[in-house]
């Protein structure tokens, strides 16, 4: 327990001395959720429509953005080695990074997406639900993404091929979370989908760390 | 108690060694020698349970390293090429999360100790990005100054190290063998140690 | 010639400007608090009720002067980057690296005092207009500029990093500005336009002017002090800062 | 003078939330950034102080 | 001349050795476009009106998520340290490689971009304009691109650093030729915003390669 | 004929070292000495051009290495800690990529017979990735032999390579100086080279 309240430690102590990469995935998110206007039109009845998808697929790739560098470092300075070698399980220290993956990319979002609602016309109740949607589907995101980033580490290409195994995998997130921000706008219960999206967190919980380990160990062979 | 019966070992359609065996008691220590692409490295892995033999068995007091897991590798500390510091953090938070990694307890003046004995006195809370490359493999040595383990399995530990840090070291592991450690290293340079065994690979 | 081209360079070595600094910062904060004052005057007690937005105008005194001053400083700080990149002057980086906070502070603040107009008058916080937008890429650009810097070490390659950044944004932001304005008029006719400007009581314009000038100096004034601090950390270890006399503790 | 009263002038004719949210904004963040850069002028001043007594023991037998 | 088609042809190789990066900034392109369908929801019209915006931002995202890769190898490895020391003048080099760059992600995103756009409903002119204008603009989101990889080259948390310089950059290039396509589909002509983005790379052409060396110069001393 | 004046070298605050002067003449060698983190790197790095000196200046052929740029980046060969060989590509990709960024003309027959010459025989068209340590090193070592420049900058070039492979760079080495070349190394082990000078940092 000792090693795993230490690996999270580390893994913001590094997420602080890279200062920019908590804050930039951050910005990642607010200025994808900027381009679209750009790219779609200042129409606000149109953008309010979209908003919801817009906001939840810039949370996505925000994650997914920092993913290839959730084992990557560990895994290039021999870091990862030596915790396949430590005494305490290695899922029990792969827990520990996802946590901390969770608390530097996952939390932030959920705290800024309100802000980011507003700038789309949202209302109250509509900024709620967004925030307890993804209160519950960015830690579904990081665990999931924790998976692919295992999968793909040290192989050719990684960084883009993660991206492939991984978002069909959001799939799920993606409509759920979105779907209850969508519910609450047309003033309908967001109900069914938060629990769809609480019931997979806890699958996820469970299985995530498993089968990143699994995947850690035959990178490592 | 480590032995190891009739490893072999394949990289791509290529045999590296087969029908390889090696038992060292406590105090003693093996200088794995070869050319280059010989398969050292590949055998050292195989002996800390990183990748498995393609034939044989690895055994540590008499059990099988796979069954025994992390009983293994709490006797165990590896240095392989790669250095596993973090260039962001400096010399210090490598030293302590290392060692709070392996479970053990470390105070910041032993780490402080330990690193100045390797000659990185002034250099503690530099980002360890800016260290030389003789001063990035000092700092994985600390490890091994206050690391606890029985068992030492060091890839050429001696690389980019100068004089003094050569001595440093093999007193060391000196120091380790005579405590009833058991170390096995490779390098290509002749090693100023004591009645070692050889392997030729 | 040559004599004054000496002169000029004495002061741009930062030997020379720390305490030069320190004598004119408490000159820009007297300046700031009178602008300040007499601006707040008259913001509050001398300009009129607007006839159409009543009391809500009054954002105007804090809002086009923060504006103003993220666009104004944005170039300053290109314009010192460049001098740092061409002439290898050291105490250039050190200006833009200190006018780079400032700067987002007030585009940071022209976007919140713009939201909290937007509301009352056009009912939303935040509309895309080009205007806006264009203000929030300037914002972008500030952080951007501060990332890069803050993520980099070495202070001579930050510098270096920085200026080649700073000099791509003053290209880009004119190109920015003009494709926004562009997409947002092509897309549908002006529906909200912040900027038809009915003519503004003259009252309304000294007060902004002042105000504006009150930004300014406060902008100077912490400029330089944060100068000072950025000069002192990079030349913790050179003789002249540690003959300082507030270094050797006289001052105190 | 275009107030009748104290509670007039913060009501802003009811603006208040939106006049006093822009020109509070204005005064916390402008009031904050000079405290904070004092704080590290200071901060630096204080290390370069300490190193200095430093040195004088270095120099001493 | 012959080092800077050296650099090309091995670029190239590089990228089919690494078989999978070419392949999935394609796939990540199609994936981000399918997402949107997914979180906004399947009406035709409303999928059809933002179809150009949705377009140009996942072909934006899609070249942005490589360029990380475009210089951290080969800094990495020491092979622009060489460049560097190569009598052949580093800009130069360094413009083979941004093209090797366009070459592997950018020219691939036109080619599939019809096929995208069918998916949206968009028309044949539509989709004529749609590859011309991608045409004109993936190169130049290379070549500011590399700008940005090359500032944040060896920095710490670099890639997603990245992404935060380089998206305000790409603004101007999204509005025209997100713009283009959306006058051909509401009838008007394209030819301004064509014209601009031609002007625009005309200009980037110059001056980026130039900007670009200045940066790596920085990152190798 | 490369000379250095009044060098000197600042890393973070700390001042490496000052005032050094260097001169070599075609048909010498210099092997650089220091402890870890004394400025060897630093030193060679400067002396490639790789990085500007805090003071003083390199001269080659009388014509500061700022101005000459690429007449001087003609002459030049520099090996540094990082190999600059990808792991993706081949031994032999590597090779002649190598050469073509030189500006050289290398048959394929040419690079082959380099590669064999180092030991890489059977290894030609296999990625880097899989190679050893010492046979990544080799590649590196066979580009030496291709190349024809006058001035070798190498950093510690026997790292991780084998007896038989020290021996093999060292008369490639002794071979070059005596055809008028001029290198300079760093090494922390002693070198079996004549007659060459040594700076001491
Ligand atoms: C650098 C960017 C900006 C500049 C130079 C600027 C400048 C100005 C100026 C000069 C005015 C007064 C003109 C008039 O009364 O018509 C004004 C009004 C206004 N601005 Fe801005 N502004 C900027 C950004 C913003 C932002 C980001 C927002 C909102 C978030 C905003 C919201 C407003 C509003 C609501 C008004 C009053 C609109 C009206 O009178 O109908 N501005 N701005
Ligand atoms: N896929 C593959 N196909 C063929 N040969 C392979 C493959 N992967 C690795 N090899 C070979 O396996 C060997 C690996 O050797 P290893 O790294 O154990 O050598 P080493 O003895 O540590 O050498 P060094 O002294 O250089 O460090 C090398 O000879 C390498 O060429
Ligand atoms: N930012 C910094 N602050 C303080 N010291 C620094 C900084 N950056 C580098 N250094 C020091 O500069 C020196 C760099 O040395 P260099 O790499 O040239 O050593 P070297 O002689 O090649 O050593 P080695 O034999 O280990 O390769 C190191 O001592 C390092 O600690
Ligand atoms: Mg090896
Ligand atoms: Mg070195």
């Amino acid at each position: 327990m000792k090693a795993v309240i230490a690996i999270i430690r580390r893994d913001l102590l590094l997420a602080m001395r890279r200062k920019s990469e908590v804050l930039t995935a951050l910005f990642f998110f607010i200025i994808v959720t900027s381009l679209f206007p750009l790219g779609i039109g200042p129409e606000p009845a149109l953008l309010k429509k979209i908003a919801p998808g817009i906001l939840w697929v810039a949370a996505l790739l925000a994650t997914m953005l920092g993913l290839s560098r959730l084992f990557a470092p560990d895994h290039a300075d021999g870091t990862l080695e030596q915790m396949a070698l430590s005494p305490t399980p290695l899922g029990l220290l792969i827990a520990g990074k996802i946590t901390a993956h969770w608390l530097t990319t996952g939390l932030p979002l959920v705290l800024l997406a309100p802000v980011l609602g507003i700038q789309f016309d949202l209302d109250t109740e509509a900024l709620g639900i967004l925030v307890l949607a993804l209160l519950l589907g960015t830690p579904l995101l990081s665990l999931i993404g924790a998976i692919g980033a295992a999968l793909t580490l040290g192989v050719r290409g990684g960084g883009v091929l993660l991206s492939l195994l991984v978002l069909p995998l959001y799939v799920p997130t993606l409509i759920f979370g979105a779907g209850a921000v969508e519910m609450v706008v047309s003033g309908l219960s967001a109900a069914g989908h938060l629990s769809l999206l609480a019931a997979l967190l806890a699958v996820a919980v469970f299985f995530a760390p498993w089968a990143t380990t699994a995947a850690l160990r035959i990178a490592l062979e | 108690m480590l032995t190891a019966t009739a490893l072999s070992c394949v990289r791509g359609e290529r045999l590296l060694f087969a029908g390889l065996d090696l038992a060292l008691k406590p105090g003693e220590w093996l200088h794995v020698q070869g050319e280059n692409g010989a398969g050292k490295t590949s055998l050292l892995r195989i002996l800390a349970g990183l990748s498995p033999p393609a034939a044989g068995e690895v055994r540590w007091q008499g059990e099988p390293i796979r069954t025994l897991a992390e009983e293994y590798r709490r006797h165990l500390l590896f240095l392989g090429h790669h250095g596993a510091v973090k260039e962001e953090l400096t010399p210090l938070e490598n030293l302590s999360f290392a060692a709070e990694l392996d479970g053990a307890a470390l105070s910041e003046a032993e780490a402080l100790a330990a690193l100045s004995r390797f000659g990185l006195r002034g250099r503690e809370d530099l980002a360890v990005r800016f260290l030389s490359a003789g001063q990035k493999r000092r700092v994985l040595l600390a490890r091994l100054a206050v690391r606890k383990a029985t068992l030492w399995i060091l890839d050429e530990p001696f690389t980019a190290l100068d004089v003094k840090a050569v001595e440093l070291l093999s007193n060391l592991i000196v120091e380790h063998v005579r405590g009833g450690g058991i170390c096995i290293l490779t390098s290509h340079q002749s090693i100023p140690l004591p009645n070692g065994k050889v392997l030729k690979i | 010639m040559s004599n004054r081209l000496i002169n000029w360079f004495k002061f741009a070595s930062p030997q020379s400007f720390y305490p030069l600094a320190g004598k004119m910062i408490p000159w820009f904060w007297a300046l700031a608090a009178i602008f300040l004052i007499v601006g707040l005057y008259i913001s509050f007690f001398v300009a009129p009720t607007d006839a159409t937005q009543g009391e809500g105008y009054r954002v105007i005194f804090v809002h086009v002067p923060a504006a103003w001053m993220s666009m104004f400083l944005y170039c300053v700080m290109a314009g010192w980057a460049g001098i740092g990149l061409a002439l290898n002057t050291r105490l250039s980086g050190m200006m833009a690296q200190a006018i780079a906070p400032t700067g987002a502070l007030m585009a940071f603040l022209s976007l919140w005092t713009g939201a909290f107009w937007g509301k009352p008058m056009w009912g939303a916080w935040w509309v895309w207009d080009a205007r806006l937008t264009s203000a929030l890429i300037l914002f972008f650009l500030y952080i951007g500029f501060i990332a890069l810097q803050a993520a980099i070490d070495d202070a001579r390659r930050a510098d270096k990093a920085g200026a080649i950044l700073a000099l791509v944004g003053v290209v880009n932001v004119p190109i920015i500005y003009f494709s926004v304005k562009w997409w947002n008029t092509l897309h549908q006719g002006a529906s909200v336009s912040i900027m038809k400007s009915p003519t503004m009581a003259t009252t309304m314009l000294w007060g902004m002017l002042i105000m504006a000038l009150a930004f300014w100096m406060y902008s100077i004034a912490v400029i330089l002090t944060r100068v000072r601090a950025i000069i002192l950390e990079r030349e913790a270890h050179t003789e002249w800062v540690k003959a300082l006399p507030e270094v050797r503790g006289e001052s105190r | 003078m275009n107030w009748g009263s104290a509670a007039e002038f913060f009501a802003m004719g009811g603006y208040g939330l939106y006049v006093w949210g822009s020109f509070g904004a204005c005064a916390l963040l402008m009031i904050l950034e000079p405290i904070l850069v004092r704080r590290r002028h200071k901060n630096i001043l204080r290390i370069l102080r300490r190193e200095r007594l430093a040195d004088t023991f270095d120099n001493q037998p």
